[in-house]
């Protein structure tokens, strides 16, 4: 029982599986990767059962997909989103172009690297990664939850000064309000 | 074989003393200077019944200093595509602008000023169409070099700088031959 | 002293079942939803486990004393009424031990008042987030409750005109010594009581308050974590206290608690069925609705219990 | 009495009933619309910049990318594209075959768009049902071309290889399934009087303008106009196959969604045509090394049939190993921007992402 919970406290223990067995993901498609996702929750591949939905606003949910390349444009909307949400927060990132920019690695208007702007916890690579692909990085995530592991929010507020230095090589114009988390 | 696209080039022919021709069936071009463009877009529209413009195409031939223009046009009733071409300096560049013809050539228009940088007198809308905040030279001139200007703002991620060639990086970094078939692929 | 230790004891279970009946027929209804669309759908108890993660969120938003007020609101709003709806018939053996609480008679005008207030709540701290979103949502809210009100209070006329009182024991009581259901005396109120109730309940085609893909969820668009949890305990007692008051006034209410569990389960289902073939109305063509049909049968069942 | 005050509503980039990575920008008054912009570049990749750099037959990487939902169109456009400037010929077999593919690539995006129509519209079990049914679809796709949903097909000169064992018959069985379904989600949608009220009359496009405005594909035939690439300039075996091309009065959603209810039969109709007529023979007509595969100077345009309209390429080749340029003009580029602005004004906030959803709004097509 020691074992299972990983020394947590029964009260972490409850939470963490309460967590793990009900992720809110934001709905928003921010790259081509989104195709998939409605396949991930429809009849053939339903993610519901796994406890994971929709959630509408930023407010309410619990996972950020990143569904592939992300745009300077786009960039700067998710890091809003991002920003909202509420703790504990969990990013997925989906296809090679998160990872190392994929094909796009050469684009004037893509990023490469996801990490250097908002913490990651699980990536799932190819391109596109299928539903399965999809259903296997969200239980890589609910066992990452369960160890008591994921500390996405955490991090990105500790090291914050680096993120936003990253944050503002990229995005010039950088008219946003500040979140007092 | 070819008569509605020979009756139209003798009409365009004709009004304009344009030079053109037949490409195949279906497909008319013609050629002509920036400042008559407006002028026979009008006409092809209003007369001769091309209401649909498909799009506007700029090609940058950079070795020239040119930038090539390209108009499509559609008649839903003749089913013919014309294209009407031109060029135009690079520097500065500067086109009629046509979206009191056809209000979509607005957004059209608005993309090339800021992919290419071709100003259009008389232009309204936000200068920003797709990009953000972007203070480069317009992107998509071929003088653009999106390889340093990504190198230079985004991270790369380790091993993507050998990774040129996969085949090559493989044999680097592991010791693995090119099996046989492979070879006749290679780049050089 | 005893009697007040147990009726405070009666009122907290009755909090408890209304809570957990609510959000187990929410469970079952994703459930039930899920198998109709060919999945195999969230467990039955996945809105504990939603409700125990919503929970445990950290909330760092400040949107106004209204927007922290609002949930505290709206569950005060639900176990407010829920105190004076009576859940089981008063001759039950059960009922008289635990679940009087404070039902007086006199109570069904007291309650019509009271039941808008869980909303009114909601209106408030929707109101201070500042997101169009939600003013939109709200706004849409209350035109819909003007529709449907209006049937919905016909059928409740008609009730005490016909059995000439507005206790709702009264009414059970009557039911039981008659014999007949309300249902059955006077379905043209039911019904028109029954199609108020799909405004209530927001189900398709009725969610125009918080349609995903117009508004982005409505009035709770800025509320997360532990607001929306006490907000979803909320709707889930709401939801027990429609299902308990119809079951009440027009099936003759309930004896045991299974038997309260399958008339309010039955009912829940009409709104549920509907909306799994339903696309959503407008804002105003769904008042159109309810001031249409519904509204003529209401009229119709206030005749009859005059006549 | 006094105007009510004017409120700015951003639908979208992040919102549920949005179509997509893009933003309208609508300013309402009570529940109306006075004013609508498309704001996109959301998923600008600089396509069109990378296939410059890249050679003539890395471009399908990325031309596939194009529009996310229905990759194929791109794929074909481009090749035929490029054929034309070389005057390489197809060998008939994979003219059928191109044909066969598109038409499933358009069936599998009907049944996006079903579930696009009704879960905008809070019909969500048609939309599960349609979404779940397509994964049948796109094992076919699988099964012939190793992809889910990029497939890269299609290549200049043929199809990449040839249909595989027992595939006729799988591909049979499940347009039979997708054809009974059909019927089942015709019941729940368009026999739905609340779908009727809510789909007549709304998001009107006047016949008159229609072709002036640049309207194509679904939203022009739902103005009684008959235009459709498919029969405008055959293309591959389109003019051996028997099909017809709905068109319907009115110019409201309700038209646009006939029009793509008789269209998703007629694709089932031509699938099965194609796999009955096809003729034995090669498939693929090889190009040379495509390391070093040069293309003749020239420029040509070519355009098919989508689901969402005609896809125009313009395509110049300057004699190297790399394309000079190739510009795409997505259906969505016209529809998505300039004619929903125009059509978005005076309707009900709540019909937003309806229209959006009738018109096939595909912003990756528009920004690429």
């Amino acid at each position: 029982m020691e074992n299972k919970r990983n020394s947590q406290t029964i009260a972490e223990y409850i939470k963490n599986w309460s967590r793990k067995h009900s992720l809110f993901i934001m709905a928003y498609g921010t790259g081509c990767g989104a195709i998939e996702i409605p396949a991930t929750l429809t009849s053939r591949y339903d993610a519901e059962r796994l406890g994971i939905r929709g959630a509408a606003t930023p407010r309410q949910a619990d996972v950020l997909l990143i569904t592939g390349y992300l745009a300077t444009k786009t960039l700067k909307r998710v890091i809003r989103v991002y920003e909202q949400m509420q703790d504990p927060k969990y990013v997925i990132a989906f296809g090679s172009c998160t990872i190392n920019g994929g094909m796009y690695y050469d684009s004037y208007n893509t990023i490469n690297v996801l990490e250097k702007y908002i913490p990651v916890d699980v990536y799932i690579n190819g391109c596109m990664p299928r539903p399965e692909a999809v259903i296997a990085g969200f239980q890589q995530l609910q066992d990452k939850i369960a160890r008591g592991e994921a500390d996405n929010g955490t991090r990105y507020k500790e090291n914050l000064e680096w993120y936003r230095a990253n944050q503002h090589r990229v995005i010039k114009n950088w008219r946003m309000p500040d979140y007092n988390w | 074989m070819l008569e509605k696209e020979q009756k139209l080039l003798e009409i365009l022919k004709s009004a304009f003393q344009v030079e053109g021709k037949v490409i195949r069936n279906r497909r008319v071009e013609i050629w002509d200077h920036k400042e008559m463009v407006p002028a026979i877009l009008l006409m092809v529209k209003t007369q001769l019944g091309y209401k649909h413009l498909n799009h506007i195409t700029c090609i940058d031939w950079l070795e020239e200093g040119k930038f090539q223009l390209v108009y499509t046009v559609f008649s839903h009733t003749d089913k013919l595509t014309l294209f009407v071409k031109t060029k135009i300096d690079r520097d500065p560049a500067i086109m009629p602008n046509i979206d009191d013809i056809w209000d979509q050539a607005n957004t059209y228009e608005r993309e090339l000023r800021e992919m290419y940088g071709i100003e259009f007198p008389g232009l309204v809308g936000d200068q920003e169409f797709i990009l953000e905040d972007w203070d480069e030279m317009p992107p998509m001139r071929r003088d653009f070099k999106t390889d340093v200007y990504a190198e230079k703002t985004f991270f790369a991620q380790p091993g993507r700088e050998d990774a040129q060639d996969v085949r090559e990086t493989i044999t680097k970094r592991s010791g693995e031959e090119i099996p046989e078939f492979a070879k006749k692929y290679s780049r050089d | 002293m005893e009697g007040i230790g147990l009726k405070i004891l009666g009122a907290l279970l009755t909090t408890i079942m209304a809570f957990a009946v609510g959000m187990t027929y929410g469970g079952i209804t994703r459930k039930l939803t899920a198998r109709v669309q060919n999945r195999v759908g969230p467990t039955i108890w996945q809105n504990f486990i939603d409700l125990v993660k919503l929970q445990s969120k950290k909330t760092n938003i400040y949107h106004g004393v209204m927007g922290h007020f609002a949930p505290m609101w709206i569950i005060t709003a639900a176990m407010t009424v829920l105190m004076f709806i009576p859940v089981l018939h008063p001759n039950s053996t059960w009922y008289s031990t635990w679940f009087p609480n404070l039902t007086f008679h006199g109570d069904l005008i007291f309650l019509l008042y009271m039941m808008v207030f869980g909303s009114l709540g909601m209106a408030l701290g929707a109101g201070q987030t500042g997101n169009p979103n939600s003013a939109i949502g709200v706004t849409r809210g209350l035109s819909q409750m003007v529709g449907f009100e209006i049937p919905f209070v016909l059928a409740l006329v008609a009730l005490m005109v016909q059995y000439k009182t507005t206790s709702i024991q009264d009414i059970m009581a009557i039911q039981d010594q008659s014999g007949v259901w309300m249902m059955f005396s006077n379905p043209f109120s039911f019904l028109a009581a029954l199609f108020a109730s799909l405004g209530m309940f927001r189900y398709s085609p009725f969610d125009i308050v918080g349609a995903p893909a117009e508004l982005a969820s409505g009035p709770v668009s800025e509320f997360g974590g532990k607001y929306l949890g006490v907000m979803m305990t909320g709707g889930s007692i709401f939801a027990f206290i429609k299902l308990t008051l119809y079951v009440d006034l027009f099936m003759g209410g309930a004896y045991s608690i299974p038997e309260l569990l399958i008339k309010t389960f039955a009912l829940y289902m009409v709104p549920v069925f509907y909306g799994w073939v339903s696309p959503r109305y407008r804002t105003e063509q769904a008042i159109r609705y309810f001031w249409g049909w519904p509204t003529a049968l209401g009229i119709l069942g206030v005749i009859i219990a005059v006549w | 009495m006094a105007r009510e005050k004017e409120t700015t509503l951003y639908i979208g980039p992040q919102h549920p009933g949005i179509t997509g990575n893009m933003m309208v920008k609508v300013k309402v008054q009570g529940d109306t619309i006075t004013n609508a912009s498309v704001h996109v570049g959301y998923l600008h990749r600089a396509f069109e910049k990378l296939i410059e750099r890249r050679n003539w037959l890395q471009s399908f990487t990325i031309l596939c990318r194009f529009c996310v939902p229905e990759p194929d169109p791109m794929e074909l456009t481009y090749a035929r594209a490029v054929e034309e400037i070389e005057g390489r010929e197809v060998p008939e077999r994979a003219k059928y075959i191109r044909t066969m593919v598109m038409e499933m690539a358009r069936l599998q995006s009907f049944m996006l768009w079903y579930g696009g129509q009704s879960g905008s519209s809070g019909l969500y079990t048609l939309g599960q049902w349609s979404v779940g049914d397509r994964n049948y679809l796109l094992d076919l796709f699988e099964d012939l071309t190793g992809g889910r949903i990029y497939h890269m097909y299609i290549w200049p000169g043929g199809v990449r290889r040839d249909l595989p064992k027992g595939f006729k018959d799988k591909a049979l069985k499940t347009m039979d399934y997708i054809e009974k379904r059909l019927d089942e989600y015709d019941k729940l949608l368009f026999d739905n009087v609340i779908f009727q009220k809510r789909a007549q009359g709304v998001g009107i496009i006047p016949s008159d303008k229609a072709i002036e405005w640049g309207v194509v594909g679904a939203p022009l035939r739902g103005c009684g106009i008959k235009a459709d690439v498919r029969i405008d300039e055959p293309y591959e075996a389109y003019d051996k196959a028997d099909f017809i091309v709905p068109t319907f009065e009115g110019g409201d959603i309700w038209a646009r969604a006939q029009v793509r209810r008789i269209e998703a039969r007629q694709s089932i109709s031509i699938i099965r045509q194609m796999l009955d007529k096809m003729p034995e023979g090669e498939v693929y007509n090889k190009v040379p090394n495509p390391m070093k595969w040069k293309i003749p100077a020239g420029e040509a345009w070519a355009k098919t049939e989508s689901v969402r309209g005609e896809v125009g390429f313009y395509v110049v080749s300057d004699g190297s190993e790399y394309p000079r340029r190739v510009h795409v003009k997505g259906a969505a580029y016209t529809n998505g921007v300039t004619v929903t602005e125009k059509i978005l004004v005076g309707q009900n906030i709540a019909d937003v992402s309806f229209i959006l959803n009738s018109m096939g709004v595909c912003p990756p097509e528009i920004e690429r």
